[in-house]
């Protein structure tokens, strides 16, 4: 209950933000980044989505106003899919 | 019946069995340390009522030690294997002069095939799969004409690296024969390689190690490791009849 | 005593005697982020299992837009983001003491979850209708006939229709969950006006389940239908 | 009386007016939940074990019609004789049962229910309706999969690990609907499980009386705790992979079929990423139970305390990357079996401190061989010899030659059965009067843990020999085999064994059902423990405590110099003892 009797945070902002960062993704997708390369567009794409779902769960989850050791519950899993994934991937690597 | 691990007839067993006897010898160690240590608690201090028992939270430095000495065996069990796992598994390990062989297996049979004189394997082509061409050769293919494809048979010769190129029908199976100590999933999907020598002539049995259905249990063949000379003289016996008018 | 009420708001799971305080939040609270951990590893599978097939995919992938229509998503990817930001200003609401305002939001926020699985059934039916199933391309169908003609991948397609629906299905299911449990709050809590300025740990328990589906909504547009 | 403050939720006994459903069936109190757990648990354990008996039977008497068989399906076992199909049932509903539904729930299920509240110092769980439904949702789970037997072509045959393409395609496995509901019932399963993990997570953090700062936690709390993280994060990976199992079955997905460019090791990774945490969730808490007996057993404090707590985290940080050492000869990457082999390899390190600080723990002591104590003995030396093979399988190169061999089962078997499930035994001998109210028998308590210990040991010690003999694992027949032939008659020998090791577990059940109507009534601190769940009466009522206890000390005081008792409980106050602050935990 971090934020009780304080001031919130500017969700209408935010969301300003997250409709432009979608139109953002759409653009790259199909319009105006037709010739450049996969691995490019790959790559640009996964930072805007990790930026809007970092929004989300900064501001709408409150994270950045929660102490760390909630964080810590949070952000816990995240380390394990990496290992996951890593490990899967790896079967194509060599 | 032998107590120990079976015979080694392959260039891998007689250091695998070496390992098998450190691990043995290294595990031995604690094993009679926590063993005769609980029994002798178990006698010396035995409860006695009205009495009480030593009052102590621990020692860091005993802790360091039982913590310390696990952890450097371990790390250098963990390199000393490492390379030998390399040379097993690796996928750049297999002799350039390996004699190639194909296993294909499905259930419940082996299908192997022997390059035959050229030494090369013929192509094989998942849609040509039939019950007359059970591991899909193709006969177009150059080297696929002296190919000699046996079921559950695996002839081999002694003292030459072998590469299997394992390939899968259906469900994994395993390719496992105890005396060489090779063991290798055979998956479907996949072109796996397993590489070996056979030392010893002799007649051995392959079984699949991988739960591949109902008829698992049965699903065995027999290897049969030759001399060279014995094996020349096999694989010419052996060789395919030319078809006449060519297909 | 006073700090101890601080852990708590006194509802009926929390302890009702001052135990030590964990990570200074409340019981519902801290079990939900818990819980949403668990939902990370369940969505790894999901995701992971497709990022690991398509990197291994013995062929080229249907281009983006292709075979899903993107510019409905576009617009329900648009909706639930706004849901997420109407689930906050309700929350926001109710911590300033405006019940009437929170009661709005939450009923824009349920109308928004609602509307988005409404459209992700519709598109369901318009895929399913054009040939794309979770086993791939049906036989026969328009789809089909773009992969006989070479303009989709026919070696990849199984692997697109088994990932896409998984993915997108159960997110869907999720969807879901998160609109009945706010429905069944707004009738059973916040009608009878039983959320206060000091009492509404419902509202932000389900709203951190909601933003998670958001989250995961924003993951999985990028790489199933932008990539 | 003065419980006004307290809420429905967590009022208390002296005005119990639930009906019986809502006492006994559709409970919310953790107690009477842990206590529906042992008995479901308790069943699927009996199911595992005769399924467990005909396996030996057909492998000690292949071909020969077993007693009792001809009440049988033909489709199962003419005449009493084990069909192929019938054996491959076996095989995987013993491994699935005795993993999933014995060890799992009697581990997780019943000691996570009923000691985390009691030992904190808690009311409840954090959320007693949610730990209800994670209780039927495991019923609903374990009827699910005990149907899959009664359905046609019967239960799944594909191993308990389940993997594709073999379980994936009815044509390769023959079975139809009962693997579906296998993958089913592992949904409902995992869900079962999050919602309980979720719980224990909740309540350990947030509801410990005051005092009970995280170092003052006992042991047995410290292990379920931690078990319950790996169960949080592992099992939703396991329901997502049996989900595209099921959908694979059901709607004819590609996710694991190779024609389509599906890949069969995903499963196996997948799998396996859950499966080995999964490992550590059915031994873990049998070490923090076993903590707690060896103490009290020993009337000493346990050995190096923080750093056993230390053990049990880094056990479970490592669990998460180590999975690949069950798939070393699977055709994995073998870099990738580099790395996953030094990992494993590491483990050894804190399990040598756990069973090294046990030890320590004895020493010098003033050994009390009450059953729990011998039980946990027995784990002590059975799961040295289960961690030591291990480590034979860890070596990659030493593993390519037993690796799916009896070498493995009997490692397993020297872990969950000479492991878990010794210390679940102890547990249900030590926490039987907080539950029931009476004693266990004594008499009957040694004899079934010495004739379980020496039968345990025949049965599964012979299993290393025929591994190393290369005895291949899930054979219907193995005199099929020339190079098996020899091992026959050790095969026989195991079998017989395993009879006798049945045989010694009627006693448990014998001493189990009489005790709770007949046995001596317990007193209220039967073991002098210094537990805060005995300072409640037995069994304890709704809602544990009136107010709730204040933890002055860590809960292994046992023999503290100035104390006339040689226990000394957690909630006792000293003229030294302070009152603890209410300060965040941990500082």
């Amino acid at each position: 209950m971090a934020t009780t009797t304080h001031k919130h945070p500017p969700y209408i902002m935010i969301w300003i933000y997250l409709a432009v960062l979608t139109a953002l993704e759409l653009g790259l997708a199909f319009e105006f980044a037709r010739n450049w390369t996969f691995g490019l567009k790959l790559t640009l794409l996964m930072i805007l989505a990790i930026w809007k779902a970092l929004l989300v769960a900064l501001y709408f989850m409150h994270l950045k106003f929660e102490k760390w050791n909630l964080r810590l519950v949070a952000l816990f899993p995240l380390p394990l899919t990496l290992i996951l994934l890593a490990a899967g991937m790896s079967e194509h690597i060599w | 019946m032998n107590w120990w691990l079976p015979p080694q007839a392959s260039n891998f067993a007689p250091r695998i069995d070496g390992m098998f006897t450190a691990i043995l010898i290294i595990t031995a160690i604690p094993f009679f340390l926590v063993e005769i240590g609980v029994l002798i608690f178990i006698f010396k201090y035995k409860g006695r009522a009205g009495q009480k028992g030593h009052y102590t939270h621990g020692n860091t430095r005993l802790e360091m030690i039982w913590t310390a000495i696990p952890a450097v065996t371990m790390v250098a069990l963990g390199l000393l294997s490492n390379s030998f796992w390399v040379q097993i598994k690796g996928r750049n390990s297999v002799p350039a002069d390996a004699y190639p062989v194909g296993v294909h297996a499905k259930q419940f049979e082996w299908w192997v095939t022997l390059p035959g004189p050229d030494g090369k394997l013929g192509r094989t082509v998942d849609s040509l799969i039939s019950k007359a061409n059970p591991t899909g050769l193709d006969t177009t293919d150059a080297g696929a004409k002296d190919d000699i494809v046996t079921r559950n048979q695996m002839h081999l010769p002694a003292g030459r690296p072998v590469v299997a190129y394992l390939t899968a029908e259906d469900v994994i199976h395993s390719f496992y024969v105890p005396e060489f100590r090779v063991r290798q999933d055979v998956v479907p999907g996949m072109h796996i390689k397993a590489w070996f020598v056979a030392t010893v002539p002799g007649k051995y049995e392959i079984g699949c190690s991988q739960l591949c259905g109902l008829g698992h249990y049965k699903m065995r063949a027999q290897v049969t490791v030759h001399t060279q000379a014995d094996f020349d003289a096999w694989a010419k016996e052996h060789a395919p009849q030319p078809k006449a008018g060519g297909e | 005593m006073s700090h101890a009420m601080a852990v708590g708001q006194g509802g009926p799971m929390d302890p009702p005697f001052p135990a030590e305080r964990g990570v200074d939040v409340y019981n519902k609270k801290l079990g939900m982020w818990v819980f949403l951990a668990s939902e990370v590893m369940f969505f790894a599978a999901l995701i992971g299992s497709y990022i690991i097939l398509r990197f291994g995919a013995p062929g080229p992938w249907a281009l983006p837009g292709v075979v899903l229509n993107i510019k409905i998503t576009a617009f329900n990817t648009f909706l639930l983001i706004c849901s997420s930001v109407s689930m906050v200003k309700a929350y926001a609401a109710v911590s300033d003491g405006d019940v009437g305002k929170m009661k709005f939001w939450l009923l824009m926020t349920i109308l928004g979850g609602a509307c988005f699985v409404g459209i992700q059934v519709f598109e369901y039916i318009h895929l399913v209708e054009r040939g794309f199933v979770p086993a791939g391309v049906r036989e026969g169908s328009e789809l089909a006939e773009m992969v006989a003609k070479g303009e989709l991948p026919g070696a990849t397609m199984g692997l697109y229709g088994s990932t896409f629906f998984t993915m997108t299905g159960f997110h869907g299911f999720h969807v879901t969950c998160g609109v009945i449990s706010m429905l069944f709050l707004y009738l059973t809590k916040a009608l009878p006006g039983k959320y206060t300025q000091q009492d509404h740990a419902g509202i932000e328990v389900v709203g951190l389940y909601w933003h998670f589906v958001d989250l995961v909504w924003i993951i999985l547009f990028t790489i199933v239908y932008l990539i | 009386m003065t419980t006004v403050a307290a809420s429905p939720h967590t009022g208390h006994a002296h005005h119990d007016d639930r009906s019986f459903v809502t006492k006994y069936i559709f409970s919310t109190d953790h107690k009477i939940i842990g206590i529906q757990f042992l008995f479901l648990s308790l069943f699927f354990l009996l199911v595992g074990g005769i399924l467990a008996m005909q396996i030996r039977w057909q492998l000690g008497f292949p071909g020969k019609p077993m007693p009792g068989g001809g009440i049988l399906p033909q489709t199962m076992a003419p005449g009493g004789v084990i069909l192929p199909e019938y054996y491959l049932q076996l095989v995987t509903m013993h491994g699935t049962f005795m993993v999933f539904f014995a060890i799992m729930l009697l581990l997780v299920g019943v000691y996570a229910n009923f000691i985390i509240p009691l030992k904190l110092g808690a009311h409840d769980m954090a959320f007693p309706r949610i730990n209800m439904a994670s209780f039927w949702s495991a019923f609903i789970s374990g009827i699910l999969m005990l149907s899959s037997m009664f359905v046609a072509d019967g239960a799944p045959r594909a191993g308990w690990t389940m993997y594709v393409p073999l379980s994936a395609r009815h044509d390769y496995s023959g079975v139809g609907f009962g693997q579906e509901l296998w993958s089913i019932s592992i949904i409902f399963f995992g869900l079962s499980s999050v919602l309980g993990s979720l719980n224990y997570i909740t309540t350990v953090i947030n509801n410990r009386a005051p005092g009970m700062t995280w170092f003052r936690m006992p042991l047995s709390v410290w292990a379920l705790f931690i078990t319950a993280v790996l169960g949080l994060l592992a099992v939703p990976v396991l329901a997502g992979a049996a989900i595209m199992l099921l959908f694979e079955q059901v709607l004819g997905t590609h996710f694991f079929d190779p024609s389509a460019g599906g890949q069969v090791l995903l499963w196996q990774h997948l799998f396996w990423f859950f499966g080995h945490p999964e490992v550590y969730i059915l031994i873990l808490p049998a070490m923090g139970l076993v903590s707690e007996l060896i103490a009290n057993g020993s009337r000493k404090p346990i050995f190096g305390y923080h750093s056993m707590v230390f053990a049990i985290v880094g056990i479970a940080f490592l669990s998460w990357i180590v999975w690949g050492h069950h798939m070393f000869v699977s055709g994995m990457n073998p870099t990738l079996g580099s790395s996953f082999m030094v990992t494993t390899l590491l483990i050894a390190v804190p399990t040598a401190i756990k069973v090294f600080n046990w030890l320590s723990t004895m020493w010098r002591g003033n050994l009390r061989f009450h059953t729990p104590m011998l039980h946990a003995i027995g784990f002590v030396t059975m799961f040295t010899i289960g961690g030591l093979s291990g480590i034979f399988m860890a070596a990659t190169p030493v593993d390519m030659f037993i690796h799916d061999t009896y070498f493995i089962v009997a490692h397993i078997h020297y872990v969950l059965f000479g492991g878990s499930l010794f210390a679940i035994f102890g547990s249900i001998v030590f926490w039987f009067p907080k539950m029931f109210g009476r004693m266990m028998n004594e008499g009957l308590g040694k004899l079934h843990f010495w004739l379980t210990f020496i039968f345990f040991n025949t049965t599964f010690f012979p299993m290393h020999m025929i591994g190393m003999a290369g005895h291949m694992r899930r054979l219907y027949d193995p005199t099929i085999y020339e190079f098996l032939r020899p091992v026959q008659p050790l095969n026989v020998f195991i079998s017989v064994n395993a009879f006798l090791l049945f045989a010694a577990q009627i006693i448990f059940f014998v001493n189990f059902w009489w005790s709770m109507f007949k046995g001596e009534k317990a007193s209220q601190n039967p073991w002098e423990d210094n537990g805060l769940e005995w300072t409640l009466p037995n069994p304890a009522p709704h809602g544990n405590w009136e107010t709730p206890p204040t933890v002055y000390r860590g809960p292994y005081e046992f023999s503290a110099p100035g104390v006339t008792e040689d226990y000394l409980p957690q909630n006792r106050k000293l003229p030294t003892d302070r009152e603890p602050a209410l300060s965040p935990a941990g500082h």
